[in-house]
C-alpha cells in the first residue's frame, strides 16, 4: 500500500480514533484504583463471594452448554436437511434478545401459571433468586457460542477419518470417542471458554432473575448505585481481569489454532 | 465373492445407476472411469459408507445391504491414506484391533507380519504429519489389512504418489495382494495402473459400467464409444459397412475385414495415423489427403487435427516433425493409417 | 447416518432439550400478554418514546461504527504488519468486558478527574445521563461486530480487480469508492446490522451510564422492579418483535449472500 | 520503449533477483517459465502493484520507478481475466476512460472500434458472471486497450480458455497487437504460445532471466540445463569433448561436430530416442545396449527409461508400440538417436 496516498492517512487516522476510543476508558479503568484500594477489595469477603459465585455459576453454564450442545453441534457438523437453517437460527436466537428480556422471558416459564413453573415447583427448584436461576439465564446466553464453535470444529474434521474407523470396525460411537472429538478438541475448549466468557460478562438478565445471590456485575452496579463511581472501580478491576484472562487464553489458543494448522 | 446385483445410489452430487458386478475371491480387481464418474462412491457403497436406494450387495454370499461399515469385514483406503494425524504410526495400523476379538499372540503375529512386509519398523513412533507419501501409504495398507478384511477398497491410491515410485509400489500393491489372500478392489483414472496391476476391470461413467472383462480386451476392444474415447482411441466414428469397407462421409476406409453388422463404430489410435507431406509410398491401405486444421500442445507432443473432407482426424506428432514438416493450421498433408490399427465395434 | 445407531439418537435429543429450551421462554413470553394490553402498551406515549429512544440511539451507533470502522476495516483486509493480531484484539475487546463494566470505564474517562472530560465539559458535552452517553456506550459495545463484518466482506473482494482498476487509470481512493466498497456492499450492511442489534439489546452498560433518559431496555427494568413481570411483559414483547425484525433481515441477508455467491 | 535495470522485488512469497530486460516498441514479447517462478510478480512490478525494492524500471525512457500504477501507461490483464462483476460489458469496457481525459468523439470512436474488433456487439449489457471463457477474455481485452496504453500486460491470457479455442485466440492477439500497435508482454508456460505468438521472449526461473532471445534460438539452442530442460529435452548431460565425441560415464556418443569447449553439455529430444528389439540397421550414428528401468504413463504416450551403464536415457514410446516389442521393466532393448539431433552448449 503506498504511503503518499491520502487515503492511506485516513485509513491510520481512523485506526488511531478506534484505538484510543476502546483503549483510553479500559486503561483509566485498570489504572484508576489505588493498588492499597485493590488489595483491601480483593480480601473484602462480599466481593470474593460475588466473583466467586460469577466463575461458578458461568462455570456452571459452560458444563451444561458443553453436555448438552456436543451431540447437537455434531449433528449439525455432519448432517444436511431441510429446515437445518432454522434451527440454526434458533440456536443465535440468545445472542440478539435484549438483556434484561432474556430475563424476562425465563421468569415468565417459571411462574405458576406456566406448566414447567408448575414442575419445577414440584421437584422443589427454585428459579427466581436463586443460584439455579442465574444458570439457567447464564446458560440461555452462552449457549449459542459454544455450539457455533463446537460445530465448526467438527467440521474441520474430515469425514473420511470417520469412514475409515468405521470400517476397521467401530461403531458411530467409538468413532465420535476415539477420533472425532479429540480431533475437535481444540475447537470445543474454545467454545467453552466463549461461552464462560460470555456468562462472566452477563448482567442485565441475572439482575431481573437473580438480584440476590449477587455475582460480580450486579456487585458493581449496586456499589455504583450506592456509593458511587469511584467504589465500584476496583470491584470492576477484579472482573475485567478475570475476563481479560479468558479473552487471552482464547486468543492463544485461536492463534496457535491458525498456526499449528 | 462380491457381488452387487442392481445397485442404485442417490447423493447430491453423485449417483449409480443399476450396477451389476461380480468380483470372485483373491482378485485385483479395477474400477476405471474419469472424474466424477461415480467410482468413488461404488467403493463406499459397498462398504456402508453411504446409503443404497436400491439393489443388493452380496459379500462372500451374505447379504450385507443394510449392514453398518463396521459388521462388514471390508477394509477402505483413500487417495489422502486418511490416517489419524493424532495418533502415532504403531496407534494408526493397531487401530482396528480394538473392535475385533483377537488374541495377544496373533496380534502381535499380525503386527510383526506387516511392520515387515512393508517395511514400517523405523516409523512406529513417529506422527502421520512427518511421512512422506509414500510412507503414508504404506501405514494406511498395514491399517487396512491388520483386520483381515475379506475385501479391501482402494480409491486412487497411486495418484497422490510421486510417479517415480509409482512402478515400485505396484510392485508392492501386487506383492501384497497375492500374498494376503485378500479382495483387492481398485479404483484409477490412470490406464497404465490398470493394466499393469489388474486381472479384470471395468469402466464406468456417468453412474453406470459401460463394459466389464478382461483388461487386455477393455483396451483393445472396447464396446462403446465412451470406452473406446477412454482408451485413447480419440478417432472414433459411426459407419456404414460395405464389404471390407467402412464408410463415413465420403470417405472409404479399408478394414480388411467384414464385419457382422451394417453399420456401427470404427476406432484409430492418433498414434497409429502418420502425417506425411507427400502420400506415403508404404503398406499402408488407407491414405488420404486433407488439411491441417488445428495443432495443439499435449506436453511432449502435439496433436494436429487433419480435416479429411467433412471428418476430422486427429494425429499425434513429435515437436521435431512439426518443424521438419513445417506443420501449421491450413496446410495441405496426407495421413495414412494400417487397416489392422483400425477396431471396430 | 444410520438411523439405528444409539448416538444418533442421543443427538436428537440433546437438539429437542435445546430448542424446547430456547423456544419455550420466547413463545411465552411473545404469547403471555393479551392483544388489548400489547395495543394499550404501544399506545403508551413513555414506551414509545423509549422504543424510539432505542432505535435512535442504536441507529447512531452504527452509523459512527459504519464512518470510523470502515476506513479501519478496509486496512486490516488490505496489509499485513507485525503487530496486527494485536489490534485485532483490542477491536474485540468490548465484547468480552462485562456490560456494566462498560459503563463504568467510559464514566471513568468522561469525568472532571480525566483530561478528556475536561475537554469533554469545556465543549459543553455531557456523558453521564444524557443521549451522547448512551451513543457512546451503543458504539462501545456494537463496533467490533461492524468491523470484523466489514473486514470480512473486504477480503472477500478480489485484489485484482483492484489491480486493474488502478492500471486503468483509476485512483485508490476512486477504487475503493467504484470497486471495493460496492463488492463488500452486502458484508458491510450485514456489519451495520449486526451493530444495530447488538446495540438495541444492551442493558447494563447504558443503565450505568443513563438511567435517564430511559431506553426501552431500561424501561423494562423498571417496570419488572416497580410493577412486577407481568407489567414489563408487553413492553417486552415490542422489543424482541423490533429484534426479530432485525435478526430476520440479518439472516435473509446472509442466507442470500451465501446462495447468490 | 520498456528498460528494467538490474530490478529486485521481495514479497514474502515471490522474489526476483536483478532482472533486467529490454522490449522494444510495437513488440511482442513472452516471459516463460515453470509455475512459482516470479512471472506474474514480474508484471505487477512492471505496473507498478508492487513494491520494487532495487533497481529501475523505464517506460518510453521515462523513470516510472516511482509512480503509482494509475501514471504508467499501462494495462494488465489477468489469466482470470478479473473483469468487474457489478458492472456490465459496456461499463467494464468504458471503465478506464473515467480517469483520463478523452473526448467524447474520441470515446465513441475508441469505443465502436474495439467492439467490432472483438465481436463485443451482442453482449454489451450482460454482466459477465454469464460470459463464457473466451468472451471473458475479449471483454478483458477491450477494457485494457480503451485506455490506449504503451504496454499491455498479460498474465496467462489462454490457460484458462478451452484448448480447442486456443488456436483462434491466438490469432486474434497477433491481429490485436498488429492493429493496436501496442507492445504486449505477455506470461506463459506454455511453449506452443510462446512460438506461435512471439518474437522474442525470455525464460524465467525462480526469480531470475536464464536466457533472453528469439524465441526459436530459445527453442533450438538452450544455454542453461535448466532451459534445455524447460523447452523438452529430457536427456541432457554434463560430458566432456573429446574431438567429435562426448564421453558420459564410459559412453562415447558421436555428435558429428567439434565443440570449443572441453567439457560442457549435451541435450536430446525423448522424442528422437527410437527403442528397439534389436539394434536398428539405420543411418543413426549412436546406437546404445541398455535395460528399461521404468514405463510411465504421460497420456498418450509412455515415458521408458533406459539405463545404459550408469546413464538413463528417456525415450518416448507409444502405447501400441508398448505392447508390441513388450516393453516392461527390466526388458533389454536397444536405443538409437541422429548426431544431428544433439544439442551441445
Amino acid at each position: 500500500m503506498n504511503t503518499r496516498e491520502l487515503f492511506f492517512w485516513v485509513m491510520l487516522a481512523s485506526a488511531a480514533v478506534i484505538m484510543a476510543f476502546i483503549l483510553l476508558p479500559m486503561i483509566q479503568l485498570l489504572t484508576a484504583p489505588s493498588l492499597p484500594m485493590l488489595q483491601k477489595t480483593i480480601r473484602d469477603p462480599d466481593v470474593l463471594r460475588s466473583l466467586w459465585l460469577s466463575i461458578y455459576t458461568s462455570g456452571c453454564a459452560a458444563l451444561i452448554s458443553f453436555t448438552l450442545g456436543t451431540p447437537l453441534a455434531y449433528l449439525l457438523a455432519r448432517t444436511r436437511f431441510r429446515g437445518k437453517g432454522l434451527i440454526e437460527s434458533v440456536i443465535d436466537l440468545p445472542i440478539v434478545i435484549p438483556h434484561p428480556v432474556v430475563g424476562i422471558a425465563i421468569l415468565s416459564v417459571a411462574g405458576r401459571n406456566h406448566w414447567i413453573g408448575q414442575i419445577l415447583s414440584a421437584l422443589g427448584i427454585r428459579i427466581m433468586g436463586s443460584v439455579t436461576g442465574i444458570v439457567t439465564v447464564l446458560t440461555f446466553v452462552g449457549l449459542p457460542f459454544y455450539i457455533n464453535a463446537a460445530k465448526e470444529g467438527f467440521e474441520s474434521v474430515p469425514v473420511r477419518l470417520e469412514k475409515v474407523s468405521r470400517s476397521l470396525g467401530a461403531s458411530m460411537l467409538s468413532t465420535f470417542f476415539r477420533i472425532t472429538f479429540p480431533l475437535a478438541g481444540r475447537s470445543v475448549l474454545v467454545g467453552a471458554i466463549m461461552c464462560l466468557a460470555r456468562a462472566v460478562s452477563e448482567f442485565g438478565a441475572v439482575v431481573i432473575v437473580a438480584y440476590h445471590p449477587m455475582i460480580a456485575p450486579v456487585m458493581i452496579y449496586e456499589r455504583f448505585e450506592a456509593f458511587g463511581l469511584k467504589y465500584s472501580q476496583p470491584v470492576a478491576f477484579w472482573l475485567v481481569f478475570l475476563c481479560l484472562v479468558l479473552f487471552f487464553v482464547l486468543r492463544m489458543l485461536t492463534l496457535y489454532r491458525k498456526k499449528g494448522g | 465373492m462380491i457381488q452387487l446385483e442392481h445397485l442404485s445410489v442417490d447423493l447430491d452430487e453423485f449417483h449409480l445407476r443399476d450396477v451389476s458386478l461380480s468380483v470372485s475371491e483373491n482378485e485385483f480387481f479395477v474400477l476405471m472411469g474419469p472424474t466424477g464418474a461415480g467410482k468413488t462412491v461404488l467403493l463406499e457403497a459397498v462398504a456402508g459408507l453411504v446409503p443404497v436406494q436400491d439393489g443388493r450387495i452380496l459379500i462372500g454370499g451374505r447379504d450385507v445391504t443394510h449392514l453398518p461399515p463396521e459388521k462388514r469385514g471390508i477394509s477402505i483406503m483413500y487417495q489422502d491414506y486418511a490416517l489419524f494425524p493424532h495418533f502415532t504410526v504403531l496407534d494408526n495400523i493397531m487401530y482396528g484391533l480394538h473392535f475385533h476379538r483377537v488374541d495377544k499372540d496373533q496380534r502381535q503375529e499380525r503386527k510383526k507380519q506387516l511392520i515387515e512386509q512393508l517395511n514400517l519398523g523405523h516409523l512406529l513412533h513417529r506422527y502421520p504429519a512427518t511421512l512422506s507419501g509414500g510412507e503414508l501409504q504404506r501405514v494406511a495398507l498395514a491399517r487396512a489389512l491388520i483386520v483381515r478384511p475379506t475385501v479391501l477398497l482402494l480409491d486412487e491410491p497411486l495418484s497422490a504418489l510421486d510417479p517415480a515410485f509409482r512402478e515400485e509400489i505396484r510392485d508392492a500393491l501386487v506383492t501384497l495382494q497375492e500374498r494376503s489372500g485378500v479382495t483387492f478392489i481398485m479404483v484409477t483414472h490412470d490406464f497404465s495402473d490398470a493394466l499393469s496391476l489388474a486381472q479384470r476391470a471395468c469402466v464406468i461413467n456417468n453412474g453406470s459400467i459401460e463394459q466389464t472383462g478382461d483388461i487386455a480386451d477393455i483396451f483393445q476392444r472396447p464396446t462403446s464409444r465412451f470406452v473406446a474415447d477412454f482408451v485413447g482411441m480419440k478417432n472414433c466414428y459411426q459407419v456404414n459397412f460395405r464389404d471390407t469397407k467402412a464408410v463415413i462421409d465420403g470417405i472409404e476406409i479399408e478394414t480388411g475385414r467384414t464385419w457382422w453388422r451394417a453399420y456401427g463404430y470404427i476406432a484409430i489410435r492418433p498414434e497409429d495415423v502418420v502425417i506425411s507431406k507427400k502420400p506415403l509410398d508404404s503398406s499402408m491401405r488407407n491414405v488420404f489427403e486433407g488439411r491441417i486444421r488445428s495443432v495443439r500442445d499435449k506436453g511432449f507432443f502435439y496433436e494436429a487435427e487433419v480435416l479429411v473432407w467433412n471428418t476430422v482426424f486427429v494425429s499425434l506428432i513429435t515437436k521435431s516433425a512439426l518443424f521438419d514438416l513445417d506443420i501449421r493450421e491450413g496446410v495441405r498433408v496426407w495421413i495414412a493409417f494400417k487397416a489392422t490399427s483400425i477396431h471396430l465395434f
